[in-house]
């Protein structure tokens, strides 16, 4: 059980990284937003299971409970966040920022 | 090792409250000020004041920037300093 | 260097604060433009407000929740064991009642709007003058 | 005047580290801020109100009186946000856009002319209209109820986790945001009106107020809920926390009512005909 969680969380944390890394390296807005979208919320999802699955280390009602509302987080978390990030980009894209090409600076 | 991880947050909301104020754009300057919220928000759940930790990230990061952008929307974004 | 350290732990936090505060009223007298002076009310208020939660933190205490209270394990209750919450109450009220004031404050600040088309408090100033 | 401005800064800064010098330690337990009321709280709270969080206990019955002014603060700062914004004139502007939703046409209609009647198919939409946002339409319809019962959950359940009548009304002012932001602020007024608002949050006070003249009229004093136990048929103790509740509920409607007139003013710089 215990192996289970640590990998989650390494692999969670390793989103996390990357995402941030992605935010400072990228060129422009909307390739920084891509990172922002997509591997903060996989990460989200991973290191959140893995505290469900902490939780439930000592089997009870109330851990069941918690592990739910751990769970719950998750779900909503993942239809918001990648809203957001869609919301910014679509006001990028009217405010008429253009995007990057390659040989630019 | 709480005691570092506190430290870590004033950090991070003294640098927030200081761009907050100087940066050029009221926009940028009410999401910043949103950071700068959340930041204290967390800070208050490190020292066990859950109930204020949860009303300011309802309010100090939720309702207060919407008002902000409001307000700028209202009027104008631009600032000299 | 013991000494030192103790003293840094026990103080740094404090200094840090009141260098929050520095920042809050340096932009509420220095800055020009009302939003930004705005954001420097609602900093120096929420320095106060940390200043205050942190007075009543303990350490080794737990959250202001008093744990299994309808259950088996019915104890008496230490006062050291539970943060204080007194500091907690005060600031919870001062903190919805700092958007209502941020409220009225942005309602005077579209009305200056309306009236003076912009938000510099010099331009607002020269206008006032040329009047 | 800058320079003027840091002087006076750095002198109220090193007063007030002057002052830190006298200060007990960070955490100390024998500190003089928790050793003098804050313990009769923490010890005697479960007994007198068998609300096991004591913030909320504090709150709603210690220092009911308090936050019931609080509450009166905040209702008179969305009663002043109104007097400064709302204009009571109604100006209509030049030109009015009606779009037609099957075909996704704009009509624009100068003054004087016909305007339709809105429907299913044509409605009318802001000077500033930006074209739909499906994505953003949808999740925002979907996530909202779950917001509203999260909300009424903190308000209810603020006696056994942190939570009370602040923060859920709050959250319920914030999901009606939510609305007003995704759709406009014409179709968030069609669903909870200017006066409705207002309403509510005059009711909110005065639910307050009532539970303290109940008290009063039941033979105790102002805000000392044990007397409710002859209305509830329950002992003094479980009638303290059920006026903690009542009491919840009335700031609960109060701020979520402020928060939506807040946002309605500030957002439609009081004509209340477009927002964001």
């Amino acid at each position: 059980m215990d192996v289970v969680v640590i990998i989650l969380l390494i692999s969670g944390l390793l989103f996390f990284t990357g995402g941030s890394i992605g935010i400072l390296r990228f060129p422009d807005f909307y390739t920084r937003l891509h990172p922002a979208g997509k591997l903060d919320t996989a990460g989200l999802v991973l290191t959140m299971s893995s505290m469900a699955l902490y939780t439930l280390h000592e089997f009870s009602v109330a851990s069941l409970l918690t592990a739910f509302k751990i769970i719950l987080i998750v779900v909503f978390v993942f239809f918001t966040s990648p809203t957001a990030t869609h919301a910014i980009i679509d006001a990028g894209v009217r405010a008429g920022l253009g995007h990057w090409t390659k040989g630019e600076k | 090792m709480m005691w570092l991880i506190q430290l870590i947050i004033l950090i991070i909301v003294v640098v927030t409250a200081l761009a907050a104020i100087t940066v050029k754009d009221l926009l940028g300057a009410a999401i910043l000020f949103g950071a700068y919220s959340f930041m204290m928000c967390l800070l208050w759940a490190i020292m066990g004041a859950v109930d204020v930790a949860f009303t300011e990230a309802s309010v100090g990061a939720g309702i207060s920037t919407v008002l902000f952008v409001a307000a700028v929307f209202r009027t104008s974004r631009r600032t000299k300093d | 260097m013991h000494d030192l350290t103790l003293i840094l732990m026990s103080k740094l936090n404090y200094w840090i604060y009141i260098l929050l505060m520095m920042i809050g009223l340096y932009a509420m007298i220095v800055k020009n433009n009302l939003v930004k002076k705005i954001i420097g009310m609602n900093i120096l208020q929420t320095a106060v407000i940390l200043f205050f939660i942190s007075i009543g933190a303990k350490n080794k205490a737990t959250i202001p929740i008093i744990e299994h209270a309808h259950g088996p394990g019915n104890h008496a209750v230490s006062a050291a064991h539970y943060i204080n919450p007194l500091p907690h109450v005060l600031m919870l009220t001062a903190i919805v009642v700092a958007v209502a004031t941020l409220g009225v404050a942005l309602a005077l600040i579209i009305k200056l709007h309306q009236q003076y088309r912009t938000l510099e408090e010099d331009e607002i100033l020269a206008q006032l003058k040329n009047e | 005047m800058k320079v003027l401005g840091a002087i006076i800064v750095l002198l109220f800064g090193s007063l007030l580290i002057y002052c830190t010098l006298d200060f007990p330690s960070w955490g100390d337990p024998a500190s003089p801020a928790s050793t003098h009321v804050s313990p009769y709280y923490i010890e005697n709270t479960l007994e007198d109100t068998a609300v096991p969080n004591i913030v909320t206990a504090v709150l709603a019955d210690y220092r009911g009186y308090d936050t019931m002014f609080e509450t009166v603060v905040i209702f008179s700062a969305g009663i002043a946000c109104f007097f400064l914004l709302r204009s009571f004139k109604r100006i209509e502007p030049d030109t009015r856009l009606y779009r037609h939703v099957p075909t996704g046409i704009t009509f624009r209609i100068e003054k004087g002319g016909r305007y339709p009647r809105e429907s299913v198919d044509f409605e009318r939409i802001d000077l500033q209209w930006v074209p739909h946002d499906l994505i953003i339409k949808t999740t925002c319809r979907m996530i909202i109820p779950f917001i509203q019962i999260f909300a009424l959950y903190v308000i209810a359940h603020g006696h056994h986790s942190p939570g009370g009548g602040f923060q859920g009304g709050v959250i319920l002012g914030a999901s009606v945001i939510i609305f007003a932001v995704s759709h406009n602020l014409r179709s968030s007024t069609n669903r909870i009106s200017e006066k409705n608002v207002v309403l509510l949050s005059t009711t909110g006070v005065l639910l307050y107020a009532a539970t303290g003249g109940l008290c009063l009229l039941l033979g105790s004093n102002f805000l000392d809920y044990s007397a409710l136990s002859q209305i509830f048929g329950v002992d003094s103790v479980t009638a303290r926390s059920f006026g903690i509740l009542l009491v919840e509920i009335g700031v609960g409607m109060a701020v979520m009512a402020v928060m939506i007139s807040l946002y309605y003013n500030l957002a439609s710089a009081g004509k209340q005909d477009e927002g964001l």
